[in-house]
């Protein structure tokens, strides 16, 4: 596990981001300028940030509706995903598609997706796209450990086995699909494991050490680049918050929950570069004000951003209205 | 009628009552038992009747859908619940070609009695992907009941007589319609699957079905202001359609104008100018309307979604213009 | 036009042209490729185009529909063929929320440009679960473009220009229909996506689309020597429907029989009497008229297929009612 | 290995049965009687014939459109399969449903589905039912090679494993879906392994040879019954003729078929029989005349029987018309 200063500041400033913009996001809900579903990526930030390292330009990501750290970790603007929030013009789908639907060609983000495993073939897609346009990339494709209940997923492997496709699997097992811990969903054996079925290598990781992350992913990623074939990773980690915003929770026991929190991926990464002297404990205050000040300029954007226009109302539906 | 409750604790009463009374009934789905349901319809179920009859299911709709399918070929009674009808498409197959289907395919050998529920249409701000309205698709299928109440008695009576019926049927709830009060009959009571005349009018008849009709009654008071007399119809029964109520009100006020919060294309509402085509044409003394939600998935934007679905003044307007008022 | 070929080989030209031009067309489905098509509509594009281009599929239509969607996402273009529509139904959710709400649901950005292909409807004899028509669940959805084809000339030239386009397209063909003969246009012409008049008339206007609008046009030469001019309308674009072409002859035959495969509820005759309504109710001389399937899951048995679709004489017979002459 | 005479003679006579009736049924095509689909099972017979000793009575059965063997394993009559595939009124499905929709509560047989996996969950929920009515029975739920590319199947899987269901999952693997050999549509690893990633024991068998078949089944079978858990064959066999009737099945090698027949299970079972004294040469014929007597008996009852009433068009949609 080596890593320099410049990638260990990077990796700990975006989880802070995805942090305090996850905070931002609750409390602009509470304020009642988000609706509808907003799904938090609290305690899981190590999982994208991990695995952001290992992001090549040309590759694609996508992943359900919980979302926002996706995004941020290919780099979109926390403007654009909170004027999203707000169903404001600026936001990446000028304020039609909400917190679950977000897409960015530019920085490689396929969504965003609301139904549960429905990213998972279109994931698979994305690798045979690239497969087919002869790219050296690859298909990042996350889904959580309910979707592993999705009939889909496993019709996925199948084909991405049989076809040789450069899709890197990730299961964000944060142990809850909704209200409905995994071993209630999936019994237990490990989720990794089903991908042996369909002749994919797979391995489980921690997922709330970036370090441990971000070098197993390095590693799959380029295993996945180099021999065009899939691969699959489990990540064990935790969300703090409930399923949506509007969900307490109650179902996670304190002790449980506590035990992750023990194990933060921020304070794990602060520790660690404070003790390798990597960071002063300054210069984490100081990243922190910096994501802090970030999300506040994304909250203060999105509301002083305008409403898309009504007459958008009928645009964007189809390319020929009349051939 | 006596009690006022909610449109989820109805939906609650009647399941707990027919759960109560037939133990070959029993309950499915995504944290119906130990959440007590995503939107609590299920609550204090898993207490009262325990995991073997309030089972909790992986995020596996088409599974899950065709596991109970399977239970009700063999004398069981399942209720299913989609989380949201908008999921009831990965499972639309084994609801379609397994339930639907499968008594006329065995000449009437085996039934599936089983009810699918859940809740239908839009809610607040969720977008398109969770918003759809499936009452058009469900209606198009032989071998189903379509139902979509309105009111906690709607919600209680048809539910229960659904869960009684020996047929495969889909039950439509909406989700801003669960905190609606209003009273429900006692134990013994089915509704029949019938529409209702909600508000007896001599002008205009007004048909709409689940949120929308709330919105199609509050119209009618506005229109009453403006000396409209508009009969509103409950058309909480969308197959088989009950042509009887929608015809008898159109040959009294010889003008329509249908409510949807669903897409117009192949609605409901088409159905409707269908059906007065051929049944009370001569009657119509203006063309058929339809005001349905707009034709586009469903935006987040507040000021689009607003755009997007009927609304009051909307209703207003349409029943003026069907009268050539406007 | 010039060259007589078969739907079958004007659906086979159509991709073959279309893989040749641009590159990132490619076909995919159950046996498509070394299979050539369980109904040879991909006869030889595997041996052209090689094993990349043209894909056959293990039987996973949510998966491999997904798939496809993904992979147009990125710029490709796939044709996925169902070898049923009927089959589509597992894959629904793909069609719908992934590939028909995503430009929406993007502000524009994303584009989606696949075409899902295959028989719909009845065929010969096979059953409940092999037969049923999905226009209208596809017409009644914003984002797709909804074409059914009925001769060579409509199979090549709206395939063709389905694959140029950037939208979602859902191209309903009909295995009975598949030997049909017909000239067909050479490789640099679409078809736009309107209706055709395929008969003109002045009496009464019969739309139909797809298989039964061949028995359309036999009744309507039957209701010739009966002294009827009917005009025939080929409905092959269903979404957007094209509403001028029916209301300018609504206009001027002042009659109007909607004939259709599919089931009668909410189905595309719906909408047409919706559409009558809202475009030109004024010049009906008698109620729109609907020759649906018959509502009914469609039986095996051979008199009781045989009753259950449109025949000719049945449209003859509806024709005639609509006419008052019967 | 051990089975008295009188299995052995019911099994020979079972396999025979099905093997004349399917080709009575082939030639009732040719005749123009049967229409649309018919999908024949010659070949395969030792599968179902070997599973029908493990059969008690309130056990369920459920398979796919090939499935007239699986009736006849049922003991529905001959009579009543063959009228359903002409389409008549004494059909098990008074002509409604056709070759592959046919039902027969009396003798625990529940289609006949012509949806590629969909008996997998309707079986599991056969079993789920067996369960809540605390029988003491199981759940026999086949389906090919190619529907293992169903997601609905791993669903279904998950599901009996959660919930401890008496189902017995059977892969009816005759090498190929349609025109694609099974591992083109499921890469190398065998597919009874696909159950472990559920935790679903299975084990692999030679579907072309009855007394194995009867002997694994009656031990799996056995498993499910008392242990109330799922449990998965996978049925190595083969079909000697095409998908439907109407495929010539050209993609299926020379050498490959001949390799199966030379392993035919009705002519294995003869040897068997005759080198073990329980029949003799004489026997073997008469039973496979009685086979052959029946299956023309089926086609002349079907044949002369009546088509059903135009009157019952519109019967049998729903109980409740009116309510
Ligand atoms: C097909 C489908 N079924 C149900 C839902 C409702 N739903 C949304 S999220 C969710 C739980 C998903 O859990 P998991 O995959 O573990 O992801 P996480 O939310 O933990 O990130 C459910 C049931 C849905 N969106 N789609
Ligand atoms: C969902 C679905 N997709 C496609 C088909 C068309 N189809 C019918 S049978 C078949 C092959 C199935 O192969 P397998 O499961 O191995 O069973 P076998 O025919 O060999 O008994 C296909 C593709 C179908 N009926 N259902
Ligand atoms: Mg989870
Ligand atoms: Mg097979």
């Amino acid at each position: 596990m080596i890593v320099d200063k410049k990638t260990a500041q990077k990796m700990l400033a975006k989880m802070m981001l995805i942090r305090r913009f996850e905070e931002r996001a609750a409390a602009a809900y509470r304020d009642g300028h988000i609706c509808g579903f907003c799904h938090l990526y609290i305690g899981q930030e190590a999982v994208v940030v991990g695995a952001q390292e290992s992001f090549k330009s040309g590759d694609a990501v996508i992943t359900s509706y919980r979302d926002h750290a996706h995004m941020l970790s290919c780099d979109m603007t926390p403007r654009g995903i909170m004027a999203e929030l707000f169903g404001k013009k600026s936001g990446y789908s000028k304020g039609k598609g909400g917190s679950m639907h977000m897409f960015s060609i530019e920085r490689g983000f396929f969504g965003g997706h609301g139904i549960v495993g429905a990213q998972v073939p279109l994931g698979t897609g994305l690798a045979l796209a690239l497969k087919m346009q002869k790219k050296d990339n690859i298909a990042f494709t996350y889904f959580g450990d309910g979707a592993c209940a999705q009939g889909q997923v496993y019709e996925s492997f199948n084909m991405a086995n049989l076809y040789d496709l450069p899709v890197l699997y990730i299961i964000e097992n944060n142990g809850y699909a909704m209200g409905t811990a995994a071993r209630r969903h999936s019994g237990d054996k490990a989720l990794y494991e089903r991908a042996h079925a369909f002749d994919i290598e797979s391995c489980q990781m921690d997922g709330m050490d970036v370090l441990k992350v971000q070098e197993v992913i390095a590693e799959s990623a380029e295993y996945v680049r180099s021999k065009k074939r899939p691969f699959l990773i489990e990540a064990q980690t935790y969300r703090y918050v409930g399923h949506s915003v509007s969900d307490p929770g109650n179902y996670m026991p304190k002790e449980e929950k506590q035990q992750y929190k023990d194990n933060d991926p921020i304070g794990k990464l602060s520790s660690y570069m404070l003790e390798n002297g990597l960071s002063s404990e300054e210069e984490i205050k100081a990243m922190d004000n910096d994501a802090k000040a970030s999300a506040k300029d994304a909250y203060v954007f999105a509301e002083n951003d305008d409403l898309v226009s009504e007459d958008e109302l009928m645009t964007d539906i189809m390319e020929d209205q009349n051939v | 009628m006596s009690k006022m409750i909610t449109v989820r604790d109805a939906l609650n009463e009647a399941m707990r009552e027919e759960l109560q009374l037939d133990e070959k009934v029993f309950l499915i789905g995504e944290e119906v038992a130990e959440y007590n349901g995503a939107y609590k319809i299920s609550k204090g179920l898993l207490d009262e009747f325990g995991p073997e009859r309030i089972i909790d299911t992986p995020i596996s709709e088409m599974g899950f859908a065709g596991m109970a399918v399977g239970a009700s070929f063999l004398g069981q009674r399942p209720i299913v619940e989609f989380m949201s009808f908008n999921f009831s498409m990965q499972a639309i197959d084994q609801v379609i070609n397994s339930a639907a289907k499968t008594r006329y395919m065995s000449g009437g050998q085996i039934a599936c009695p089983i009810v699918f529920r859940g809740p239908n249409g839009s809610a607040a701000r969720v977008g398109a992907q969770h918003s759809q309205c499936y009452a058009s698709w469900y209606a198009h299928c032989p071998g189903l009941h379509v139902l979509a109440p309105y009111s906690p008695a709607d919600a209680k009576g048809l539910l229960k007589a659904a869960i009684r019926s020996n047929d495969p049927i889909i039950f439509l709830e909406h989700e801003l319609l669960y905190g609606l009060q209003g009273e429900v009959h006692g134990p013994e009571h089915c509704e029949p699957f019938k529409a209702v005349v909600e508000k007896e009018g001599t002008d205009i008849t007004i048909t709409a079905f689940s949120f929308v009709l709330g919105k199609a009654l509050e119209a009618a008071k506005i229109l009453e202001e403006k000396g409209i007399n508009a009969e509103v119809i409950n058309m909480r029964v969308l197959r088989p359609f009950d042509i009887e109520s929608l015809t008898q009100s159109v040959m009294k006020t010889n003008h329509l104008l249908c409510v949807e919060e669903g897409w117009p294309v192949a609605s409901m509402a088409s159905e409707q100018a269908m059906l007065v085509m051929e049944h009370c044409f001569d009657y119509l003394d203006a063309p058929v309307a339809r005001l349905c939600g707009v034709d586009v998935p469903l935006p987040y934007a507040v000021n689009l979604e607003t755009l997007s679905l009927p609304q009051v003044d909307d209703i207003v307007q349409a029943a003026e213009k069907v009268l050539g008022k406007k």
